[in-house]
């Protein structure tokens, strides 16, 4: 095993990191961006190095200044997180020819899935279903719109590198394809250094639901059960549930083993996570591996009783996966939010500030993974995921429940969030009934505010109004200066009365 | 004093006295109510008390718009006294549906521009693609109105706060 | 069931109580002493009705105030909490005259056990082993040394009423039993209005192991496994864990089976404690029974996977046990920790003042129950417990092990707390290797600090001194005026450094 | 700017010098240390880095001494710029051995008081018994002495910072 680990990473995965190298008794070494000097991951890690500026590119992006980093302080491995490196297979080369360890999948395994067409090839190869489409280095005006009539409207485009919903499109008629390939094209040069787009069917109203796989350097591969990730906003997960109240036992077991034979297919040796489509006749598809730990891993450890990152950590080490396939069955039900510094009455609109005071939801069944606290800057640097929070219960009603009284109890002082609209969705009756796929976030309606709360919210602002007086400046806050979000508030948010 | 609370564009009116022990007498539609209503330091969040009823509520205010979140729910409410509500009133100022000027919310690069000067938006139509957190933003018009300047190019740096686009009612002569 | 419960308490629990009603949709009143008016508990209840001054005999313990609260709020059941009038027979069976439901055991068993004289003889009788001791409604000083002598050195003497450590004394030797009774008389005539004390053999070196019992108002009776309570200051728990390191199949088996026991010989029908004294031969002498919820139940909820308030509300309100014994069972282990606003290093001192600003541990497997946050202030009016955090693990040391990175991670600005004193607990040899009875923190010491640890320490002083300036105020602090706690820190402290 | 840290006795000094990046500069025993310290802002937590290695330090300041919690191990110490120990060694005043001002620490009831006027008391003798807090604690001296007076009697209410009792040195006459 590891006696020092480096994360190249920040924000609440660097947290989750730290606390699994703690829990193996490894010391920790963490890079930082100038943005990030006071972030609870610099506090809490053993070791810290400054690598640069806030952009990415120069920081957290910088394998080179990373690898460095980690050969001057005696780190023996690499933990990537999520996102940033995290699935850049030149750097888990670079980062195995000087010696150290990559806590992820090999190199060669982050290729193969790196590209949407190649394991697209793989997975056919293999006999994973995958959705029709039709694939090129790039597309000319003419073969796009002819590959796009050969599939069928409407199609999706999709960056071959990368996900996350990056350089991803979906077009329903023919004059929107050319400008939403340019643009998808744009963004994923700009996100992955590699604008290659490929098109294919569009699956309407589908279930977006992934299986956990991990898979270690001697042969053995297991699954640990779905997670249904169908509540999406601009395929940006918001929700996420496991076990998916959309599936069967036959289909669980038809997927899992697909996702095993997908992992084994391409020599997988760490954890990743097996991405389908499903559709409403209970159809799967192939869409992706991501060759990383997820973002929502957190609900696969709480049902299924493991602990992800420490597994990783262990598996990078050569260890045996301690996991067995006939052992691993799923308890209770779990459900994560994600908690962001955005206004979703105001097309998602991110915030920006210092984060006042925090009031943190607990007690049973709640966990929470964060790197938040009172004092902490959010910059317009990076994504703005606060927080990820997580109710299991013993059913999906008791997580529900839970969950929705653990976010009427959280409360950010500072910043504008997303918490009341998470809510929102918990009291959605298509959520609650467990009836929802993909499209649910474009149809979603509020639901209707009890009166009480109403008049409570009315006479509460009146007492605010009266008394922190006159309205131009930002109540409560200690801060002068002006802030050019304030600006957007007013002249966008006004008419959304 | 006498409060205006606008939701959704209905009107209420409130009236807030203070009261000896340190509550407020509230005054609605002729009803009376004694409120105790507290802030927890160092927070903004404030506590309401009504006839024994329990309401935690987090605020947050941007010029005259109050974000109120209680009980999980939130809600929009522009409150205003009634002596800034005449005087907007009066002079005509704020909220008008004349027309918009659409800024940069974040410093970022222009992606593209899809309106022209003299150019008829309708609400909700995309303006312009602005890229920021790495992600690409759609720019919206919130009014419906004609383009009177386009201040920025694609491929252009902006800065937070600066000027996009200017869109003024329909009907105005470019 | 219930759709509006009253909670006849404060702090954590009340909280605790509230999100139980909330899990089962029930409206939830709370009471409050004008010191709590800005509480969480007051706060998050539906309902809020201010009951009195601080003082508890004016607010929390006026029972007749809040039956009064519960009538005209329409509430159909009262949650005592523990401590307060949780064990009161008589406020039992004032609020089942009023009409109400008591959220506890029925009045007699209350009584059966409310008395350590009482509970002793049912126990006698139903065959549960009792630690030899002598009872009288008073003693004269010549009886008391008489019974003593009988018992042999060293004996207990405890109030027959209450529990928590009041009215508690050991004595060794004859020259200090009767100044010990008399304090513990006045003690127990205080705490509990009744100043009746007996006296019975002291067992040296013993485990305080505890058995979770559940009965219910259809004759079901279970018990939900131990919790070791053993590492104790002045009978005051301060770490629980269960299972207990000193347990062994047999002897929870057999114990089990005892509180089950006791529990039917009693009719008890609601959530109970049956608390032992086990010997190191694991000989097991019965303690009393706690008629109530405990502080420590989270562990019990995590490792047997329960939720032992919402099972107290459906019981209380005649549902049949929703547990089997035979389906319950205990996976992996939890720990709790008490965190106190208090002076480890100062005899336990109490600290009081206003909580800043809080850094709160989260991750996998860490429960916090708390109604603590920044801007409120800790009175001297009630118990110095700010939070419960519990770690929860597939075995022991990794329980332990994300325990202590969760009091690493716990930072409360503004008081003192025993958070390093409770992290060194869990750094101490006996307890990581299990190997501890009641008198553990009586041969406390310190485990020693790592020397950079001690060298960041230093410079870190020195700093703060230099950006902070003059060292007559309290640093940080944006508060003026004497706090009569400084001198204390002032004259006392110094010397112990 | 030099500072004297005393734990248990033992005295280290340490010389702090501002850098011009917001740094600083640490000497102890020659050794010449670069430190980046800086603080949470509404805490009282700071950020130590030095030679790479972070320590999130929670502080409590009382008087002379400092409470510091770093890695999740608490130390006591005295903190004393060199001019502040040197004043107090030149005037004698503080840190004495010499005899205790033992005084309430909060408001409660004095149940009993252990020693009289003469008495010669032991470090950790108990002194009197205060109950607040529901709890009776025991008053500890914590110094060797005679008692010079007992301002107190059982079942007096105190409050807090009234003195309980006074001891001086063992030797001192009555």
């Amino acid at each position: 095993m590891f006696d020092k680990v480096l994360i190249a990473n920040r924000g609440e995965i660097a947290v989750r990191v730290i606390r699994a190298c703690r829990a193996l008794g490894m010391k920790t070494v963490i890079v930082y961006s100038t943005a990030d000097r006071l972030s609870r991951a610099v506090l809490m890690a053993d070791e810290a190095y400054c690598i640069g500026p806030p952009e990415a590119r120069k920081s957290y992006l910088d394998g080179k200044k990373i690898i460095d980093v980690a050969r001057r302080s005696g780190a023996q491995a690499i933990h990537p997180g999520y996102g940033f490196l995290s699935e850049n297979a030149a750097f888990a080369r670079e980062v195995k020819e000087a010696g150290l360890v990559f806590v992820g999948p090999n190199a060669e395994a982050i290729d193969a899935m790196g590209d949407k067409i190649n394991s697209r090839h793989a997975m056919e190869k293999a006999g994973v279903p995958v959705i029709p489409g039709i694939e090129r280095p790039s597309f000319t005006k003419e073969a796009l719109k002819e590959a796009a009539r050969e599939i069928g409207y409407p199609v999706m485009l999709k960056a071959t590198a990368g996900g996350g919903g990056k350089g991803i499109r979906i077009v329903h008629d023919e004059k929107d394809l050319w400008q939403a390939y340019e643009r998808s094209v744009g963004e994923s040069e700009k996100a992955f250094g590699n604008g290659t787009v490929f098109v294919e069917k569009a699956i309407e109203g589908p279930h977006h639901i992934e299986f956990q796989v991990f898979g270690d350097k001697h042969g053995h591969y297991v699954h640990l059960f779905e997670r249904e990730c169908s509540v999406q906003r601009r395929h940006q997960k918001v929700v996420e549930e496991s076990p998916s109240p959309f599936m069967t036992p036959e289909l669980r077991a038809e997927m899992g083993e697909a996702a095993v034979t997908a992992a084994r297919a391409i020599g997988y040796d760490n954890a990743g996570t097996v991405e389908f489509l499903v559709d409403r006749h209970r159809k799967f598809y192939f869409l992706e591996v991501n060759t990383r730990l997820q973002v929502e891993h957190p609900i696969t450890e709480l049902v299924v009783g493991v602990d992800l990152v420490v597994e990783q950590l262990r598996v990078a080490a050569g260890e045996k996966l301690s996991f067995e396939q006939e052992k691993l069955a799923q308890t209770g039900h779990a459900i994560e939010v994600r908690i962001c510094a955005e206004d979703p009455d105001n097309n998602y609109m991110p915030d920006v500030g210092l984060i006042e005071s925090v009031i943190l939801p607990d007690g049973p069944g709640i966990r929470l993974d964060s790197a938040m606290a009172a004092g902490l800057e959010v910059t317009l640097h990076y994504d703005p995921m606060l927080a990820k929070l997580i109710a299991w219960g013993h059913d999906r009603a008791e997580a529900i429940g839970r969950l929705k009284q653990a976010l009427t109890e959280f409360k950010i002082s500072g910043l504008r969030t997303n918490v009341p609209f998470l809510g929102d969705i918990l009291r959605d009756e298509r959520f609650v009934a467990g009836v929802y796929d993909t499209s649910f976030l474009e149809h979603f309606e509020k639901p209707p505010l009890r009166q009480d709360v109403f008049d409570a919210a009315i006479i509460a602002a009146a007492l605010f109004k009266h008394v922190e007086g006159g309205g131009r400046k930002l109540a409560g806050s200690g801060k002068g200066g002006l802030d050019p979000w304030k600006s957007f508030g007013r002249v966008r948010g006004a008419r959304r009365l | 004093m006498k409060y205006v609370v606008e939701h959704e564009g209905e009107e209420i009116e409130i009236e807030v006295h203070e009261t000896e022990d340190g509550n407020y007498e509230i005054v609605r539609d002729g009803h009376v109510l004694i409120a105790d209503f507290k802030k927890i330091e160092g927070s903004r969040i404030y506590s309401l008390v009504v006839k024994n009823r329990s309401f935690e509520v987090l605020m947050r205010q941007e010029d005259d718009l109050v974000d109120v979140v209680s009980l999980g729910r939130g809600l929009r409410l522009r409150v205003e006294s009634e002596r800034e509500r005449n005087a907007r009133l009066i002079t005509g100022a704020g909220g008008s549906t004349e027309g918009e000027i659409v800024k940069a919310v974040m410093p970022g690069i222009v992606v593209a521009v899809n309106v022209a000067e003299g150019d008829v938006v309708e609400s909700q139509q995309a303006i312009c693609v602005l890229e920021a957190m790495k992600m690409e933003n759609e720019i919206r018009s919130s009014v419906t109105g004609r383009v009177l300047k386009v201040a920025v190019a694609a491929g252009q740096t902006v800065n937070a706060g600066d000027v996009l686009v200017e869109i003024g009612p329909p009907d105005e002569a470019v």
